[in-house]
């Protein structure tokens, strides 16, 4: 049984790991906001799935539940905090629009004659901070 | 008494949280956990949630779904980063749904997030679409088939939640915004 | 036997030097950061070089061997210190918003009458000290 | 398995150390609160594997809370971005 | 019995503080604050009979034995300046109501009395704790509550002085915060009691840092010179009782703090010249300040500033009858400043003007007025028989009895900031009173609220009197307080137990 | 004696409060006390003039030497008399004088005829101050008068500060002295006079403040200003008695210290100086008020010689003097109020013709002048001439040639005023204003007339004389030729030469002075005036005061905290360096991942300085605290590390809400680079400070922490987390402060954020952007959240509803969970409470106020209240229950189906503080409600 439980936790731990490090390594890389969001969302819950996991494996079975619990939280949220992250990147003009091969949205705000601000002149300058 | 009915799944679940929180199933704490489960939910009356019936089976079959698109899709995160970097392509993309429910929307919302290279944006609750940021998107096909993608993830949804779905998405007029 | 590590004593002291820098400027909002950052600086201050690491002090029930546990006391009075601090940063913060509802910005401005006097004695020696009233007179 | 434990703590270093360089990167604020996000998580998953390499369990419960905060604290903060024009 | 007079005047006002807080109308907030500030009162006389008739007061909160919990304990210096801090706020209060900062509207009150309450306990707390991270606690608790009253319904300038205080005190927390860090880093306990013996086994060169540590950090509360810039730009700008108020308590409760934790944990024989220069400092810089003011108020929290170095000048000489000095001198000190603020602001309610040289061209603020201006503003100035003269005459005695050096320089320094003292107060009472008695135009004397400000005014100036006709009891006591300061055994055993630890 | 005393103080306000209906009998009444203090005083003369003591003592501050020790012996019994005697005529003068509202100056008079009394019978050196300053107070208030007029204000202010500042010096010499003679007791010092250089500062101190009081040159000029005062009281307060207690000190301390170094020089050099001086002046004056000021000045300084010169003869001489002065002068004073009350006139140059008019007044002003001239058979003539024979042939005094010199010539001086003063005031021929003057009532014209003729009755009467003054003058030793016998025959001796040529020379000087108009006097050479000497010093005082004022207060904060600053690293910093502690020998770490969070710390806190917007700034905070969160964990602290991170989101909450309608970008920075470069310096030196400080201290450790006996004890309070044992309990106080401090704190930043009124801040640049277009797309069809609806479609999201619908009870239930478990987990009441706060701060920030409301049906301050009322009633129902306030027990309860259930009550203590912190957490909100509401009410204004 021990066998099994650190065998798990010696794969889960290390990828958990690793995707966490790629994540970071997005977040880091990817051109604007809306990319690095994929990279925060998607690698770092993944990650840190992972690495519950195989901590669940070693704890005994009266914690493995509540790690469990914080996995599901994890879930839940991190999709919705993506989403309004996401949304908010849209709408203050916190994407690269030149690396998008397409904008389905602003051509749905074009058509709705509404089109969003910066449709048509390319990224905004957001790199004045620096 | 339906509205105890409609609470009483909100008050299981509260209930196993406490449970699984101390960790043990000692009288003081089962007892303790109803009196806590049952006194939120009385005190802070929130509105019941409608439609809401899990398919077991159809369940377990999402989860599983849901942890291979959420490994699939970290990986192709993962090395999108590594070897593109800066130089990742990507598309915002329509989906529209056929479901017509706040928390139908929410799930396929939430599921969508998590596949690869997923992320929704925009909700457009009224004309039931949504926006969702693809990564990496290099053509046109790409664009199709993570529609696709997206709306297969709304039939499993919707089955694990036990709603059924209509036939086809609203056209682009249809329904309207509320403004 | 110091409990205090070097790494820590680093890190401590660059959070001195960082939040006192901050609360020498004159903008509210930066003397703000500076009290966050100093309260971190205060508070590790108060656990590492009070307090021996070790297991976190959560015994078995059983009357244990203090020596296993990490220090409790410097964690119970930092734990009071992180509210306190919380607690002041909040009405530092709504003195921010204050002053620059009133004043238009949330700098720290100098004292109108020391000003006055000071200027006074730069004047000092030309002549008769003239006295106005108070600009803000109650 | 120690020595499994203290390479993916290393692992997991590594990664804050690069959100840490987005963090103060930025460039807006969007993308700091992501890092922060991020730093977060990896403080999780960071405490779960100290837990396991201290075989201390008692601490587990408080990892739920983490995952609320960092939600909160991004819902927030993203929600000032969107009030605020041009707030980083 | 005795552990509930202990806990009282801490736990009532918070109990007080949170009752306000419930919504209560007007009335009600303004009878509870009073009934509980009465009852710490009658607490603290009761406080003080018992600590000077059997000795230290002491107990275990919690029931914990020093050093695992927190102990209170009220010796004779203690109980004395709870009972006159009591005494004052309750009059402060009285004067808050009547003037209007508590209650101009329903709010405010909602803001003034939970914040006073709070302030009292931590004001009570500094005086009872007997443990150094308790004494932060409550320092934090009494500013905390002071940003509050200061900030309450501020305007523009207020707003600027209160950030200034504000943050000055909350460098000073920081510090303290700090000061404690280092203390148990090197001791390994916060219990004053505790910690004399432990300091005293410290390498030298580390106990006398700590122990400037201390007083830099403290002196930031008590307004040392060069530590006391804050004080004259923050305070004139807060409404008269609670400039009074501030005045009266809170650099008190720093000397206190300097008091206890100099004697108690870092106790010395000879002369310290260093706060002996810091106590000249403190009187000469604060009195010129004073001089070149025109704001009455901002005069005033000068005069503060210097007189503290009065208080430094009993403890620079560290040994009995300094200390008797110190401590009459702070007990006067409480109630003839208090009384001042209030008076002064009667002066500025009655003419309309704070500034000096406007106020010479109104009309006079009336007689009674200028008998309640004229007894604490003597008093301050040392002239006898008031009770500045009584506390000057012991610190000037006890620098005598000194001799040395260091010991003449105060005097002398103390002497000539009496006389500038004087010639401030004149400048005031030039300013106000000196001039035809034209009645000053209708500032409606007759209303309830201008009663109750003159009533709470007389009364803190008849305390007054009351303590310059004490002398000979407050003298005695405040040498046997001197003379526990010093010997702190019974202080420590009825902490820490005979023999047990 | 101390009756009597009193009697003055309950008489004085009896008529201030009965002037109404005592009317003009306010002073008769008045009168009778110090006729009283006369009469108790003759009563006792016998047997005090035979050497006899009486005493009487009234404990006040005994430990402090205050006690009211009071001893008629001769010297006090005549100034008693001159005080009493005096007072009571002067009093009874003013019936006539003083016409309408008397009570005031009638309280006032006999306060200070009182004070004065205590202050001659005062046998502590610093009861002897506390009247000796009461004269001070009373004479300002007499001067000062009503105030009505600048000059009034200024010679009563000038009056106070001058005497006051002696006074303090005098009282310095006090201390001085009573401590090196071990008591304070005069009459013991002058039975055992102390030596030695302790005593020789006092004796400068002493006299300097005599000095100051009997108007010294050159601390006289406050007397010729305070002229300004009531003719009586300038008649009693400066002839008659005030200024006598400058004297009277002398004369009191002489006995014991003339034979200490400075003593004599002093006395005599000033003594005699102003007696030249301030005759010299005197002739000068062309008002008679101003004229007989400047005399007093100068018989003060005779009097402060003889005196103090400290031999039998010059005290016999002094002694004389001091009653003769009380008479003449007096008596010339209230003839000076007769004048100006019936002319309307003092001056000498308008007053013409008296003499004719008046002739009763004009012979008792000339016998009244001719005892000051020195004439016989006078009182002044007995006094002159055992002044000569004092100081010509006076034991142990030295330069006995400049001393009879200067003598002479201030007698020659004093005929030459004399003369002058009484053509001046009574000479010439009547003209109109003289003419229209009516006579005094006889009434009026009597205590002139008795103080005027007691100087003929005493000087004829000199055995009397003489038995009075060498009562005093035997306490010192008789010359080598005998004792000298006052007389006013002695034969043709030197002394009788110098007393004519004294007369012959003023004489002389009178007649030359006549011939010339009186306007000319004003061309005699001025002499030194402290007038001006004292406006420069005032004036110096004032400028001194502004420019290091104005150099130290200079109103800046960052000034300040810089000063501050270096003051905390400095003063402890050099004592540590010079020390040079041990630092220890630290290691490098204790957990490899400290090093990995150290980075992440010191990078986000670098980049704090660095940011220059307001969130940036924020987020980078938080991101130091998370980093020092972890820390806490890896340091065995969990506790910690969770209130940590609560904490640490929590601020970024609140500040991210109440600053969310400010400008993104800091204020410009226009510090300079210096101050910049000064401020790095002080913040890095606090730095460094810290970290040798803390090596040095931990390094310093040799007794094992307190937490040990903490660890153990645990258990007994019903625990396994020990932090939260000593949060709840151990130290549960301070948890109680804790929590008053948090709350306060938010019932502040309620406060604070209320604004009325619009103030500065600029509209303009707060630009909203109109809402992007998709911006409504996101609201749910469902009701999610109660509140909701009410929020502006633009604010919702479909996907936040939902997710928090779903979480928010589960929050609530681990919130509980925390609260509930914190005695054996980490956790407890505060970080349970602030898990609550954060379910209400989503429920704020997703479905706004209103869903807010409809969570919370209570009013924050509610919540927040009972807390802390359950926290310190949990408090303090145990000490009325008999335990120890705060205490906690552990309670085992064995309730139906549930087996044993054991808990600690300090439970009910971590509720009130989880109440405390979601009460808190609410105020804040509301708070952030505040301008949030504002906000969109403005918003749907414009829209
Ligand atoms: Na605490
Ligand atoms: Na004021």
């Amino acid at each position: 049984m021990t066998v099994v439980r650190d065998v798990l936790t010696a794969v889960l731990f290390p990828a958990g790991a690793v995707f966490c490090l790629l994540g970071a390594v997005g977040l880091l890389r990817f051109p604007d906001t809306g990319s690095r969001l994929h990279a925060a969302a998607k690698a770092q819950t993944l990650g840190l799935l992972l690495v519950l996991l195989g901590a669940a494996a070693q704890l005994p079975s009266r914690h493995a539940p509540v790690l469990v619990l914080v996995a599901v939280f994890q879930m839940l949220t991190a999709p919705v905090t993506s989403q309004i992250v996401g949304r908010t990147a849209y709408r203050v003009d916190g994407l690269d629009r030149r690396s998008l091969v397409r904008d389905e949205l602003a051509e749905r705000l074009t058509k709705d004659g509404t089109p969003p601000p910066g449709a048509d002149t390319g990224p905004p300058d957001h790199d004045a901070d620096r | 008494m339906s509205r105890v009915v409609r609470h009483l799944p909100m008050v299981g679940w509260l209930w196993l949280l406490w449970v699984l929180l101390w960790g043990s199933v000692g009288p003081v704490v089962l007892v303790g956990g109803l009196v806590v489960a049952v006194g939120v939910v009385v005190a802070f009356p929130l509105p019941p949630v409608p439609g809401w019936a899990p398919r077991p089976l159809a369940v377990v079959r999402l989860l599983a779904r849901l942890f291979a698109d959420l490994v699939g899709s970290g990986a192709v995160v993962a090395w999108q980063a590594v070897r593109y970097g800066p130089r990742t392509t990507a598309a915002i993309v329509e989906v529209p749904l056929r479901a017509d429910s706040d928390l139908l929307i929410t799930a396929v919302a939430e599921v969508t997030t998590m596949a690869p290279g997923a992320l929704v944006m925009e909700i457009d609750r009224g004309r039931r679409r949504l926006y969702v940021h693809a990564l990496p998107v290099r053509d046109a096909h790409d664009v199709e088939d993570r529609r696709r993608q997206a709306r297969s993830v709304e039939d499993a949804v919707a089955r694990a939640m036990g709603q059924p779905l209509p036939d086809r998405a609203p056209d682009d007029d249809a329904g309207g915004n509320p403004s | 036997m110091n409990t205090i590590d070097l790494t820590l004593s680093v890190v401590v002291g660059v959070l001195f030097a960082v939040g006192f820098y901050l609360m020498l400027q004159r903008s509210l909002m930066r003397i703000v950061l500076g009290f966050i950052v100093l309260g971190h600086g205060t508070n590790l201050l108060l656990l590492v070089a009070g307090g021996t690491p070790g297991r976190p002090p959560i015994t078995d029930g059983k009357a244990a061997d203090p020596a296993r546990y990490a220090d409790p006391l410097p964690q119970a009075m930092a734990l009071t210190s992180i509210v306190i601090t919380f607690a002041l940063t909040a009405f530092l913060t709504a003195l921010a918003y204050r002053s620059w509802r009133l004043w238009g910005n949330d700098e720290v401005r100098d004292d109108v009458e020391d000003r006055r006097i000071g200027t006074f004695a730069e004047r000092a020696g030309h002549g008769e000290r003239e006295r106005t009233p108070p600009e803000d007179g109650r | 398995m120690t020595v499994l434990y203290a390479v993916t703590l290393g692992v997991l270093s590594a990664a804050a150390l690069l959100t840490l360089v987005r963090l103060v990167r930025g460039p807006s604020a969007l993308d700091r609160i992501m890092a922060l996000d991020v730093i977060v998580t990896l403080v999780i998953a960071g405490a779960a594997v100290g837990m396991v390499l201290r075989d201390d369990t008692t601490a587990v419960p408080a990892l739920v809370v983490l995952t609320l905060l960092a939600f909160i604290g991004s819902v927030t903060a993203a929600y000032l971005v969107e009030k605020r024009e041009g707030m980083r | 019995m005795r552990p509930t007079l202990l806990a009282l005047p801490v736990l009532l006002p918070l109990l007080g503080a949170g009752l306000s807080l419930l919504g209560p109308r007007r009335a009600v907030i303004r009878g509870l604050s009073g009934a509980v500030l009465a009852v710490v009162l009658a607490d603290a006389v009761a406080l003080l009979v018992l600590a000077d008739r059997d000795g230290p007061q002491a107990v275990h909160m919690g029931g914990w034995p020093a050093p695992l919990g927190i102990t209170l304990v009220a010796d004779r210096l203690s109980a004395l300046l709870l009972t006159v801090s009591a005494l004052v706020s309750l009059a402060v209060l009285g004067f808050a109501v009547g003037q209007g900062t508590a209650e101009r509207r329903e709010r405010s009150a909602r803001v003034f009395h939970p914040a006073y309450l709070v302030l009292v306990a931590g004001v009570s707390l500094a005086y009872l704790s007997g443990d150094l991270f308790n004494l932060f606690v409550a320092f934090e608790a009494m500013l905390a509550a002071s940003y509050v009253l200061i900030t309450l319904d501020a305007g523009r300038n207020r707003t600027r002085a209160g950030m200034t205080y504000t943050i000055v005190s909350l460098t000073s927390s920081l510090l303290f915060i700090t000061l404690i860090a280092l203390v148990y880093a090197a001791t390994g306990t916060v219990t004053l009691a505790q910690l004399g013996p432990r300091l005293a086994e410290l390498d030298g060169g580390l106990r006398g840092a700590l122990a400037l540590l201390t007083l830099t950090v403290l002196g930031i509360k008590a307004a040392l010179v060069p530590l006391h810039f804050w004080l004259p730009d923050s305070y004139p700008t807060a409404p008269a009782p609670i400039t009074a108020v501030f005045a009266a308590l809170l650099t008190k409760v720093g000397v206190y703090a300097l008091l206890r934790t100099e004697t108690l944990l870092f106790p010395r024989t000879g002369v310290w010249p260093l706060l002996a220069w810091v106590a000249v400092a403190t009187m000469l810089v604060g009195i010129l300040g004073a001089l070149a003011q025109d704001d009455v108020n901002r005069l005033l929290s000068f005069t503060l500033v210097s007189h503290i170095g009065f208080m430094l000048f009993g403890l620079a000489l560290f040994d009995v009858r300094g200390l008797t000095g110190t401590i009459l001198y702070v007990v006067h000190h409480i109630v003839a400043q208090a009384a001042l603020f209030l008076v002064a602001d009667l002066m500025v309610r009655r003419t309309d003007t704070a500034a000096l040289s406007v106020m010479a061209r109104r009309p006079t603020p009336g007689a009674l007025v200028a008998v309640l201006f004229a007894l604490p503003a003597m008093s301050l100035a040392g002239v006898p028989p008031f009770s500045g003269f009584v506390a000057k005459l012991a610190l000037l005695q006890a620098g005598a009895g000194r001799g040395g050096a260091v010991a003449y320089l105060l005097l002398g320094a103390a002497v000539l900031t009496s006389a500038l003292t004087l010639y401030a107060m004149a400048r005031v009472w030039t300013a106000g009173f000196m001039k035809p008695p034209r009645p000053a135009r209708g500032a409606s004397v007759r209303t309830r609220g201008a009663r109750l400000m003159l009533t709470s005014a007389a009364g803190v100036t008849v305390a007054g009197l009351v303590v310059t006709a004490g002398a000979g009891p407050l003298a005695r006591l405040g040498e046997r307080a001197a003379q526990d300061l010093l010997r702190p055994q019974a202080y420590r055993s009825v902490v820490l137990g005979e023999g047990e630890r | 004696m101390l009756f009597l005393l009193a009697a003055h103080a309950v008489v004085a306000v009896a008529i201030r409060w009965g002037q109404r209906r005592l009317g003009r009998a306010v002073w008769p009444v008045a009168a009778l006390v110090p006729l009283a203090v006369v009469g108790w005083a003759s009563a006792r003369a016998a047997g005090v003039l035979d050497g006899a003591v009486h005493t009487a003592s009234l404990a006040w501050a005994p430990s402090l030497g205050l006690t009211v020790d009071l001893r008629l012996d001769a010297l006090s019994l005549l100034m008693l008399w001159i005080v009493a005697g005096v007072g009571a005529l002067v009093l009874l003068y003013c019936r006539y004088y003083v016409e309408r509202d008397g009570g005031q100056l009638a309280a006032l008079l006999l306060l200070f005829a009182g004070v004065m009394a205590g202050l001659v019978l005062a046998d502590g050196l610093f009861v002897l101050y506390v009247f000796w300053e009461l004269t001070t107070v009373v004479s300002f208030l007499l001067i000062a008068g009503r105030g009505e007029s600048a000059e009034e204000r200024r010679a009563a202010r000038q009056a106070l500060l001058v005497t006051t500042a002696g006074g303090l010096v005098m009282l310095l010499g006090f201390v001085l002295l009573a401590s090196a003679a071990g008591t304070q007791r005069i009459s013991a010092i002058v039975a055992d006079p102390p030596r030695g250089d302790t005593v020789t500062v006092a004796v400068v101190l002493v006299l300097v403040g005599a000095f100051a009081k009997s108007a010294q040159f050159p601390l006289h000029g406050w007397l010729p200003a305070a002229m300004v005062a009531p003719t009586p009281v300038s008649a009693y307060l400066h002839a008659a008695a005030m200024v006598k207690a400058g004297v009277y000190l002398v004369a009191r301390l002489a006995p014991a210290l003339a034979e200490v170094g400075p003593w004599r020089p002093m006395v005599l050099a000033v003594g005699l100086g102003t007696l030249v001086l301030g005759a010299w002046r005197a002739l000068r004056a062309l008002d008679l008020k101003l004229l007989l000021a400047y005399g007093t000045i100068s018989e003060l300084g005779l009097l402060t010689a003889l005196l103090g010169a400290g031999t039998r003869t010059a005290a016999v001489a002094g002694a004389v003097l001091l009653m003769a002065h009380a008479s003449f002068k007096s008596a010339l004073f209230l003839s000076v109020g007769i004048v100006d009350r019936r002319t309307g006139t003092r001056d000498v140059r308008e007053l013409s013709g008296l003499g004719r008019r008046m002739p009763v007044l004009c012979a008792v002003a000339v016998l009244a002048a001719a005892s000051m001239a020195g004439l016989p058979p006078l009182l002044g003539y007995l006094a002159h001439e055992a002044a000569v024979e004092a100081l010509w042939h006076g034991p142990g005094l030295a330069a006995h040639g400049w001393l009879t010199g200067a003598l002479v010539a201030g007698f020659a001086l004093t005929l030459a005023y004399s003369a002058r003063f009484l053509r001046g005031a009574f000479g010439g021929p009547v003209t109109g204003a003289v003419e229209r003057a009516r006579r005094p009532e006889p009434g009026f014209l009597a205590p002139v007339a008795v103080l005027s003729a007691a100087g003929l009755v005493l000087g004829v009467g000199y055995a009397g004389t003489a038995a009075v003054a060498e009562a005093y003058a035997d306490v010192f030793p008789a010359g080598p030729d005998g004792p000298y016998e006052l007389k006013l025959w002695h034969g043709f001796t030197g002394v009788l030469g110098l007393s004519a040529l004294a007369l012959l020379i003023g004489f002389a000087l009178h007649l030359c002075l006549r011939r010339l108009p009186y306007g000319t006097a004003r061309r005699l050479p001025r002499l030194p005036d402290a007038q001006a000497v004292f406006e420069r010093v005032l004036a110096g005082v004032d400028r001194v005061a502004v420019a290091v004022t104005g150099r130290i207060q200079v109103g800046s904060l960052p000034v300040y905290l810089t000063v501050l600053l270096t003051t905390v690293v400095v003063v402890p910093g050099v004592a540590l360096a010079a020390a040079a502690p041990t630092l220890g020998s630290p290691s490098a770490w204790w957990s490899p991942v400290e090093p990995v969070l150290g980075v992440l710390v010191l990078v986000a806190a670098g980049a704090v300085v660095a940011a220059r917007h307001r969130l940036t700034g924020v987020l980078l905070a938080g991101a130091v605290g998370y980093g020092v969160a972890g820390i806490f964990l890896v340091r065995g602290a969990p506790d910690l590390a969770l209130t940590q991170l609560l904490v640490e989101t929590m601020t970024l909450v609140v500040v991210v809400l109440v600053l969310r309608r400010m400008p993104s970008r800091f204020g410009p920075g226009r510090t300079v680079t210096r101050a910049r470069l000064l401020r790095a310096a002080a913040a890095c030196a606090v730095g460094v400070f810290v970290i040798c400080f803390a090596l040095a201290a931990s390094a310093a450790r040799r007794a094992p922490a307190v937490s040990a006996q903490q660890v153990r004890h645990a258990t007994e309070a019903g625990a396994d987390n020990v932090v939260n044992a000593i949060v709840v309990d151990f130290r549960a106080l301070d948890t109680l402060g804790e929590i008053s401090v948090l709350l306060v704190a938010a019932v502040g930043v309620v406060s604070l954020v209320r604004v009325r009124g619009r103030g500065l801040a600029r509209r303009d640049g707060q630009r909203r952007r109109a809402a992007f277009p998709t911006a409504h797309w996101d609201e749910p069809a469902g009701t999610w959240l109660p509140g909701a609806k009410e929020r502006p479609g633009g604010e919702r999201s479909v996907l936040l509803e939902v997710v928090t619908r779903l979480l928010f009870p589960s929050i609530l239930v681990l919130s509980l969970f925390l609260l509930f478990s914190g005695h054996y987990r980490p956790g407890g009441g505060f970080a349970g409470g602030l898990v609550a706060g954060q379910a209400f701060v989503l429920r704020y920030l997703v479905g706004g106020r209103a869903d807010l409301g409809a969570a919370v049906r209570v009013h924050s301050g509610v919540v927040a209240g009972t807390g802390l009322m359950t926290a310190s009633a949990v408090g303090l129902l145990p000490a009325f229950a008999g335990g120890a306030p705060l205490e906690s027990t552990v309670v085992t309860v064995h309730p139906p189906l549930l087996g044993t259930v054991e808990f600690a009550t300090s439970v009910f203590f971590d509720v009130g503080v989880y109440l405390v912190v979601v009460g808190v957490t609410l105020k804040l909100l509301s708070a952030a409600g505040v301008s949030l509401g504002r906000g969109r009410v403005e918003r749907e204004a414009a829209s």
